[in-house]
């Protein structure tokens, strides 16, 4: 089955057989062989033509690919997502990235904002005090603020929706 | 001796100072709070009493629960790590008057040395020379922009009441001064208790050195050479080193007297550490003194073969210093990279979540300080430091080789960490040359981060051939994980990541 | 310098070679049979290579297999670590036939040394001391049975072809010996693939003391001084310490001489250890020459500042010894206990299963050199060594004390190993004392044992209330854990037990 | 309820209360209170009046509780077993005692009775090659031997019946 391996500037076509624990995986260039085998929930111990990895796979966030201890960002495209994206699904989905949403657990110290303000890229949204450190999240893209979903003084869940920027 | 010691803190150091009062047959008190009831030093110690809920200020800085504790208990000594209660004047007060040893220098030299300004102001009576800066906390906002402007820009903004880089920011113009100054105060309230903040002159290319002190209570002082820790990142240090690659055998001489000096001139006794920045014309002006054990001190017990917590339990014993001036060598080199709970592709933001894996690295000249276990809960309530690599070897180069063979055997699997990021500054060639300076990341931050987000086809290739081999195992038995969400559109967030950066 | 090496080897000495040459900027390449596809040294190597099937003989053994990936591979040079192919003859030509540096002596050596008949005949011709014995392995049993009548009972039955204690066997009485030569011969046969045994006088009172000794190809040749070894069970070494409680300065000064012409005798190269057994009045005999490296190197490690695998590679490269004799001293005192998968309430039984539950002790001094995760199954085709716990202090007092804190730390869930034993030797007041000799564990063993089935009030109450608490929990939540098994009769395995001793 | 704690040599008697996760254990001279958290399946950290324990509870054999590594012995009788026990119960087991089995996998090597040959307690009854080492098996009892299970060369799984002593 044909596959599209992406990673920051980097992009590779690749085709995958699969025959139990092994991956047969042809690139342009290449034919490699990986057998995956699991040695902890989500936690693979990975020989790709003999060469040995350990590699996670985190649980709520699949993208992210521990190889060895370092963090890997890969998306990995089928036919049907690559379909999708042909048809302009992924530009559909840009204005979603103007939502920001907590990465950690955390208290609300400040809102710099109201509903109705303009932000530009970069400039800070609100500060978050956790772990000890007080936390500036920024603004990742510019436009107008769209809700506000909390207030100052409200302690958040990770993944928390804070502001929607449209 | 003392037969019990209540350890009045948590995480590494709790552990670390444990680990060497059970060597010397001390039985180890605990306290905790109820986030902690099943953290790594609880289980370790002998005894183990609960003292309030998660935040700090209800448990770990309520120092008359702490007591109460140590009366119950019946502790013969308190020790108070680093952090916390550790350079606090009123607690070690109390711990005495309640005829219990508090485990660190006499109140009056916490008083002057821990109170940054306090300590300058006693410096300036010294030969040490001191680097320019308020001698008072900051009370007008407006006098204090003045004396900036004076010293001139840029100036530092520093926490009188702590160190460790919290409530410390850099500013480079007026107009930013008054804003820094405020965020600064909030930052050292809630990390220390205490709002109040200095402004220092901030040097060109300085290294930050500083000196492991030791002193009795008989008036041996003596020093245990410096140990490098210019780099550093929010002005918070990440990997210290000793001997630093700047300093020579004279300067050090010198700048070792200057801490013995200091330490004497506050009737120091106890383990301590006089903070230097050196220019790069190899000027030392006295930063601070840090009136406890501090989190790098194990680069300097690697390269003297000390125990420091060891030297400090027998000297609140009022025993005399084991080791003389001239017996204190340097045997090899220490290289120590801090392993903190956040996403250095991130800004370093903390990072929580459980430990689903862990293997912790070992083997020759291997050390690790820590207080992690697999299957552990990593809460937002607490400083995210994991715990400390220090590795060993007969020269600089050994022990980078053998500090990066231990980080990339090192896998903490769940959360995010700085482990990759202290690879990339080990294997940085300026790092590797030796004589780099505070400036360091600032510098080379992009290339830095560059090698933790640019992958081989390699890499790749095992990400992704092992995620969909993953995506095809977990469909195929749906019931046995309880995380087979629908597959959330993978590129989202990948967008999003780009879109952070 | 070698680009690539394969390590011919598994468990905690894989682990151990290949940290030191990814150290050195080194590839490795790991090799494995079926029972080992997850085990650590496969996780840490850069390659990875199946060689067939779980028995040894299918796979660590065959070295035919290993040649293959050495070349398919692109190996520079291959170690073969300890036991399996270390100390054969045959591979170590092989390998250098086919244009791959063996990272060990000349297979000469090998042959003289490694074959401890060969040996003994060999140091007849020098000045080194030897024990008395037969010059050639048995072949006719009532020849052998003479020569043992005339060197007088007791006698030591010992294989020809490896250590560790394998097929070694004490024989008291003339009609014991017969039975006693033909099971040494089997149990030699099965671990080294060499049934070849010989007899050995057996001394009163002795000390094993070993001396570590480096040769380069240049004709220079150091000693590193001696490892202590006297403690063993079933005539295998658990704790060995460095320096030696029980010689002094000149003997030192002596044995090191003799190790060394030992090694010269031989025209050896690389790193190797020459046995010595020191009888009361501080006599001593050669025994052996182990050309590899021991299980107990990491003491040697510890008080000396040396890579001893680092040296290994070194050598093997070509490159002159980095240190001279006038150069080696002794800086404190490290211990080490071996952590086996042995039950050592049931005269150590090996235990096999899954390791539930793992914490691995850590801190200042302390090492653990091993090849264990959580999560892992403990199979019964290798030796039962988990790994080796390394403590190192400024003297013997602190380093015991030091082993006795770490022992505590260490947790190994879901099989039996020797931590508790290691401990309890630890603890005993005639090892505290220092000389004690081979005799120790017989002569203490009820003593040691009784620590390990003797238990304080308190901990019979955790013991008691955590198991009420267990099986209240698991009746309460069934469908969670799948061993909710029919509440077993308690009292039948414990009856059996009791039977058992 | 009331339970007796044995081990080796000691026995003690105790009542023990539940409330959660907290026991309230009361011997004769001393009233305790211990709390058991799970830190991991099967593993606990434990509060004994403040005292601090790692205790171990091994999935098949629930008698042998690791105490901060220490394996203990130790088992605990209710009210039904030791009723059981005033019963007589416990000799009629004992014959079970007889059953050898064994502790590890290996392979049998060599056997050296037949059935209806007379032992001594403490004398060999099998070899049995486990972890390259070759593991002598003795009589747990004098007797004859009723039942071999196995033959010489047959490779056995842990826990397999090989010598019945009657």
């Amino acid at each position: 089955m044909k596959y599209e391996i992406n990673s920051a500037d980097q992009s590779f076509e690749v085709d995958i057989q699969i025959e139990n624990d092994r991956l047969i995986i042809q690139t342009a260039s290449n034919k490699l062989t990986l057998e995956a085998i699991q040695i902890h929930r989500g936690v693979y111990s990975v020989l790709l033509n003999n060469r040995s990895f350990v590699v996670g796979v985190c649980a709520g966030n699949d993208e992210k690919i521990n190889v060895n201890g370092t963090p890997v960002f890969v998306e990995l495209l089928d036919a049907v997502h690559l379909h999708l994206r042909e048809l302009g699904w992924e530009s559909m989905q840009e204005t979603k990235a103007g939502l920001v949403c907590t990465q950690i657990p955390g208290l609300i110290t400040r809102i710099f904002h109201k509903v109705g303000d303009e932000v530009i890229e970069g400039e800070p949204l609100f500060l978050m005090e956790a772990m000890k450190m007080e936390n500036e999240i920024k603004a990742p893209l510019s436009g107008v603020i769209q809700k506000i979903s909390v207030q100052e003084g409200q302690t958040v869940d990770k993944g928390t929706n804070i502001i929607e920027i449209g | 001796m003392f037969k019990k010691i209540l350890v009045a803190n948590r995480g590494e150091i709790a552990l670390r100072v444990m680990r060497t009062c059970r060597e010397m047959g001390i039985e180890t008190i605990a306290i905790f709070s109820e986030a902690d009831r099943t953290a790594p030093h609880v289980l370790f110690a002998d005894e183990a009493y609960l003292i309030g809920s998660a935040p700090s200020s209800e448990s770990y800085l309520r120092y008359d629960k702490i007591l109460d504790v140590a009366k119950i208990a019946k502790a013969d000594a308190i020790h108070p790590g680093y952090g916390f209660l550790s350079e606090n004047t009123g607690f070690a007060k109390q711990v005495t008057e309640a005829g219990i040893v508090f485990i660190g220098p006499p109140a009056e030299a916490i008083k002057t040395m821990g109170d940054k300004t306090m300590a300058r102001q006693s410096m300036l009576q010294t030969n040490v020379p001191v680097v320019p800066g308020t001698e008072e906390p900051i009370n007008d906002i407006k006098e204090a922009l003045q004396i900036a402007k004076d010293i001139g820009f840029p100036v530092l903004i520093k926490a009188a009441g702590g160190g460790g880089g919290k409530g410390m920011r850099i500013v480079e113009f007026a107009e930013e001064f008054s804003d820094a100054v405020s965020r600064a105060q909030r930052e050292s309230q809630s990390a220390f208790g205490d709002g109040r903040v200095y402004i220092e002159k901030y040097l060109e290319e300085p290294h930050h050195i500083e000196f492991q002190i030791l002193a009795d209570q008989h008036g041996n002082i003596i020093h245990l050479n410096e140990r490098e820790c210019s780099i550093q990142r929010r002005y918070q240090k990440v990997i210290e080193e000793s001997p630093s690659p700047f300093i020579n055998v004279e300067l050090r001489e010198k700048m070792g007297q200057a801490a013995v000096e200091t330490a004497r001139s506050c009737n120091y006794f106890g383990a301590g550490t006089v903070e230097f920045l050196v220019d790069k014309y190899k000027n030392f002006y006295f930063l601070e003194m840090n009136t406890r054990l501090q989190v790098e001190h194990p680069v300097t017990e690697m390269i003297t073969g000390t125990d420091l917590v060891a030297e400090q339990v027998r000297i609140a014993d009022g025993q005399v210093l084991s080791i003389k001036q001239e017996e204190v060598t340097i045997s090899g080199h220490a290289v120590e990279c801090r392993i903190y709970a956040e996403d250095a592709a991130q800004d370093f933001t903390p990072s929580t979540g459980k430990i689903i894996m862990l293997q912790i690295p070992n083997g020759t000249g291997t050390r690790f300080d820590g207080a992690i276990r697999q299957g552990m809960e990593i809460t937002p309530y607490y400083d995210p430091l994991l715990g400390k690599l220090i590795c060993w070897a007969k020269d600089r180069d050994s022990a980078l080789n053998r500090s990066e063979r231990a980080l990339r055997e090192f896998y903490i699997g769940g959360i995010e960490t700085t482990i990759q990021f202290c690879r990339s500054v080990i294997r940085h060639p300026v790092f590797r040359e030796g004589p780099y300076d505070t400036h360091f990341y600032n510098l080379y931050k992009d290339e830095l981060h560059a090698e933790l987000t640019t992958f081989t086809e390699e890499v790749l290739m095992v990400a992704g051939g092992t995620l969909h081999h993953h995506q095809n195992q977990t469909k195929h038995s749906s019931q046995t994980t309880g995380s087979t969400k629908p597959s959330r559109s993978s590129w989202v967030t990948s967008q999003q990541r780009r879109q952070d950066k």
